[in-house]
């Protein structure tokens, strides 16, 4: 295992020190392994709170900040964060408007954000609503799965109840744009290689040199199917194709199409992905309004990519354009 | 110990739980590796460690309260599925046991508790490929070994047996919840580490509390 | 060879549609394969012309933008661009002010464009003036060697020099702010691993599973030695102390401390550097003025990282501080 | 051809040369991989197709105009170190041939007008472990031998000669000019790959031209 780290039980702690000291505008409270908003809780604005295994960043921790969230757990790696985390968030982020709790569709992360959210309703008066995120088509969502799991969209529901909060709506609201949000959205995604838990010290799955997984989450884990390796054409095709058979994109206000990267693949790769991506928008007759390439929601060092459509209308092309100052995306301040 | 499971019995089964889950920590986190995320075994062995820490700082005065601490810290130290999971499990267990040492039926009715408890929580089915693939029989046998009058330990041994049988049963299965379940067809073939770590829990009932009545 | 490429003879004209496609606010010049700012040349202003081999994404077609540079060519992956690519640039950015090429000194790099500035003063009356970077202290800048490398630092003077131009500063001025940061500013990097040049097809080198390269450059060159895998801690203490040892980085207004991804290490591991950075700087009394946590200028899908540190004035954090809006770095606006 | 190289001779030459470094292009990348950065081979054989596509594109009247375009089309097209050192050399010998088909003495001339770019392009030395170590000996060799009356096949046999040994002779050297010189002691051990593309040149030269005079 060759990684920049200490002692593997120690990196989501270290990893916190950095951002601590990187990000002075930020509030680590390093006990519950929260990351804050420097000025939270913002009186009588909505306070969003999300959170998720570690291994992913920049997300939660690094879309901590103005117009995207109050406050993210930070969980061991690919593991949920535990209740009292949460409960400490929501409680840091209670600015007497109500608390959004952000949740990826994960068993684990269900169940922990339910148990906090039962832990802040028995201890204090916070109003707490979740919205989980449930995005990936790769996963049938039917009565023989856990349900889809929750990727890609999760950033662009951050961003974007983000904005929704930082305008002053109401909490129902904020909430209904991440429905929406969520509701709106699909993501595939596939990976060249496997990565490695710090703790287990060896790669989640072998994959051959000439073949690929398809469908794949963000947690290290295996996907539907493996293929043989295929060119950045193909691949753009394999990942649009379950995305635009779920959910008809064309039309309207157009989508926000998002590459994002797995944490090993560099920017050149995703240029090239992207350029094929919005090849294929394009012949299938769907308007691109806005883009996002980069790697936002890895899986440690996986090389790979999911892609991410976002159908999208006036009002959240707006919230999309709105300031966003977190150490992981910003504009407009 | 005729008189029934003491907070001692129980603190053993829980160091005995302890003591074989680090021993099998890289063996959960290879299955987990297979059809999950690779964490298993860590998790349950950051909680357990914490678990067994918590015993010796604040040694607690009864079996409820026994399992319920056991039951907090893995809530607050485990994460992941399996922190709720568990959790829930002994939390559940400790509201069905009294302050007083628990006699065998008093224990299998808690571990039911318990069950009903990750059901609750997690609302899996047997059949799921879950822990419930080796919680489900373990209770069941234990029940039925109680019930035609055996001692604790033999039916202990008889619900560990079940579990062991219920976590091989995994293997073959196609997962319906959990992580694995995201996996399809490609699921099958690979036991579930859920269900083996509680089949390392019953196991480690026998050998911590199955010379406790006998 | 796992890549999101199709041919790998097309990885940089593919990389540069995507580019194109995803950022409407720049322009592509694909024929010369140069990023432009949307609205260059802007009149009044010192164009800002830089450029290098591709592999090292953001750097520099991501760093084209208000604020930051005027344009960049793209050569092919680690192979300085060619002069004519240079020439159209510095055409394509002139209004009026002069242009300032940024070269990181490499043989090659340098060579091409002295090419360029001579075709340009051939043609046109363009007054060019080339600032050279060359901050690697893991080579000695001697008669024995082609000097220090030009890494990190870069990246620095990119954003510093392109917040001078932006104030309207006139070229003799601009190109100060360059040689003074290049002067200023230090780096050192190491690899976990190596890349693949997707023309070559295998990694450039072989590095056993317990090694590492310390005194890397960015073009998936081997470094100055291979030692044992070290913890991230130490790997601190190796990169830093060169770095401090070739300038006092003390007092003053302290420095910006910016620790760099070479592509393929993920974030969580980049926290975990700065961490141990910051730590080895307190201890060190360097003062931490501003920081930079990113993979900014990469080495393809390389593991592994650089830390540049960067001394300031008031001069240098107001530019630093100003308004920069590209792909790669964006605050501000 | 007794009265020396035709506009069609350095085409040959041209070609020769295109196809060897096509040939070796996948070893002068692995000796860029063990002390630069893996592209040598590429950048030449991009370099060469582009010359030999541009030459049928728009056939050259004569020698000067030949070896312009190539030099030409190198830097355009290569790039990195070796697009400007090649270029230039290409360049620097087309300045010193005339329009008319070039005698022996006058190629040797031409060829050490393209040696002495190289050196104002790159400032290196014999010794630094470049294109140098091996352009150096050859030039030096053929002057050497057509003085000593040897004809122009002789002679070239003798240059290439002198290339190869001199770029055998850059394995032990210590780098002190180009990307391989960041190495330091680490660059010593290694065969440059711009000498060994320069000993291609003047193998393709003694393969297209050693028999026009002959
Ligand atoms: N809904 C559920 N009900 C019961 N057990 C479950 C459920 N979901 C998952 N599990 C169990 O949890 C185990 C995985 O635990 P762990 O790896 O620690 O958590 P995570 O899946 O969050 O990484 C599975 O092997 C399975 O036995
Ligand atoms: N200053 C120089 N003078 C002469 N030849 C040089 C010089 N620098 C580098 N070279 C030659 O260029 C070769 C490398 O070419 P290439 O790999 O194509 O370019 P780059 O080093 O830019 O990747 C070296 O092997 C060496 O022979
Ligand atoms: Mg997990
Ligand atoms: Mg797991
Ligand atoms: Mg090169
Ligand atoms: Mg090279």
């Amino acid at each position: 295992m060759k990684k920049l780290i200490n002692d593997p039980a120690d990196v989501v702690a270290d990893a916190l020190r950095g951002m601590a000291a990187a990000h002075p505008e930020l509030r680590v409270d390093h006990e519950n392994r929260v990351v804050f908003r420097g000025d939270a809780p913002v009186q009588g604005k909505v306070g969003l709170v999300s959170g998720g295994g570690s291994g992913h960043e920049p997300m939660h921790g690094g879309f901590v900040g103005l117009g995207m969230l109050d406050a993210a757990c930070a969980g061991e790696v690919f593991t949920s964060p535990v209740p009292d985390q949460m409960a400490a968030a929501t409680k840091g982020v209670d600015g007497g408007a109500g608390v959004l709790h952000i949740v990826k569709n994960y068993t684990g992360d269900v169940m922990n954000f339910e148990m906090a959210a039962e832990l802040v309703a028995a201890e204090s008066g916070t109003e707490v609503v979740a919205v989980v995120t449930d995005d990936d088509v790769a996963v049938q969502d039917s009565l023989y799965t856990a349900g889809r799991r929750g990727v890609g969209v999760t950033v662009l529901v951050e961003k974007l109840a983000g904005a929704a909060a930082e305008e002053g709506r109401p909490l129902a609201q904020v909430a209904d744009v991440a429905r929406t949000v969520n509701g709106q959205g699909r993501s595939m995604g596939m990976a060249l290689t496997s990565c490695t838990v710090p703790a287990a010290g060896k790669p989640t799955f072998d994959l051959p040199d000439d073949e690929m997984e398809i469908g794949i989450g963000i947690h290290g884990e295996p996907g539907r199917r493996r293929v043989r390796l295929a060119p950045a054409r193909e691949i753009a095709e394999m990942l649009l194709e379950p995305v635009l058979g779920d959910l008809d994109f064309t039309g309207g206000d157009g989508v926000i199409a998002f590459v994002n990267g797995m944490g090993g693949t560099p920017l050149l790769e995703l240029y090239v992905m992207y350029a094929e991506v919005a090849a294929v928008l394009e012949k299938s007759g769907v308007r691109v309004a806005r883009s996002l390439v980069g790697s936002y929601m890895t899986s440690l060092e996986m090389a790979g990519c999911s892609v991410t459509l976002l159908k999208v209308d006036e009002d959240l092309l707006r919230l999309w354009d709105a300031p966003v100052r977190t150490p992981g995306l910003r504009w407009g301040i | 110990m005729a008189d029934g499971l003491h907070t001692a019995d129980l603190e053993a089964w829980i160091r005995e739980f302890a003591r074989v889950v680090a021993e099998h920590r890289e063996e959960l986190t290879a299955l987990d590796s297979a059809i999950g995320d690779a964490d298993h075994g860590t998790n349950m062995d950051r909680g357990m460690t914490a678990a067994v820490g918590a015993l010796e700082a604040a040694p607690p005065a009864d079996p409820a309260a026994l399992l319920k601490q056991v039951g907090m810290t893995l809530v607050s130290k485990v994460g992941g599925a399996s922190g709720p999971l568990y959790g829930t499990f002994f939390l559940r267990m400790a509201g069905a046991l009294g302050p007083e040492p628990a006699d065998a039926a008093a224990f299998a009715r808690a571990l039911r508790a318990g069950l009903e408890g990750v059901v609750a929580r997690g609302k899996a089915e047997p059949g799921d490929k879950t822990m419930l693939d080796a919680l489900v029989p373990a209770c069941d046998a234990l029940d039925e070994a109680l019930a035609s009058g055996k001692p604790l330990g033999a039916a202990l041994e008889a619900a560990a047996d079940a579990a062991r049988q219920g976590r091989d049963a995994t293997i073959p299965l196609v997962a319906r919840k959990g992580r694995a379940s995201y996996l399809g067809e490609r699921s099958a073939g690979h036991q579930d580490p859920g269900a083996t770590s509680t089949a390392l829990l019953l196991d480690a009932a026998v050998s911590a509390l199955a010379g406790s009545q006998s």
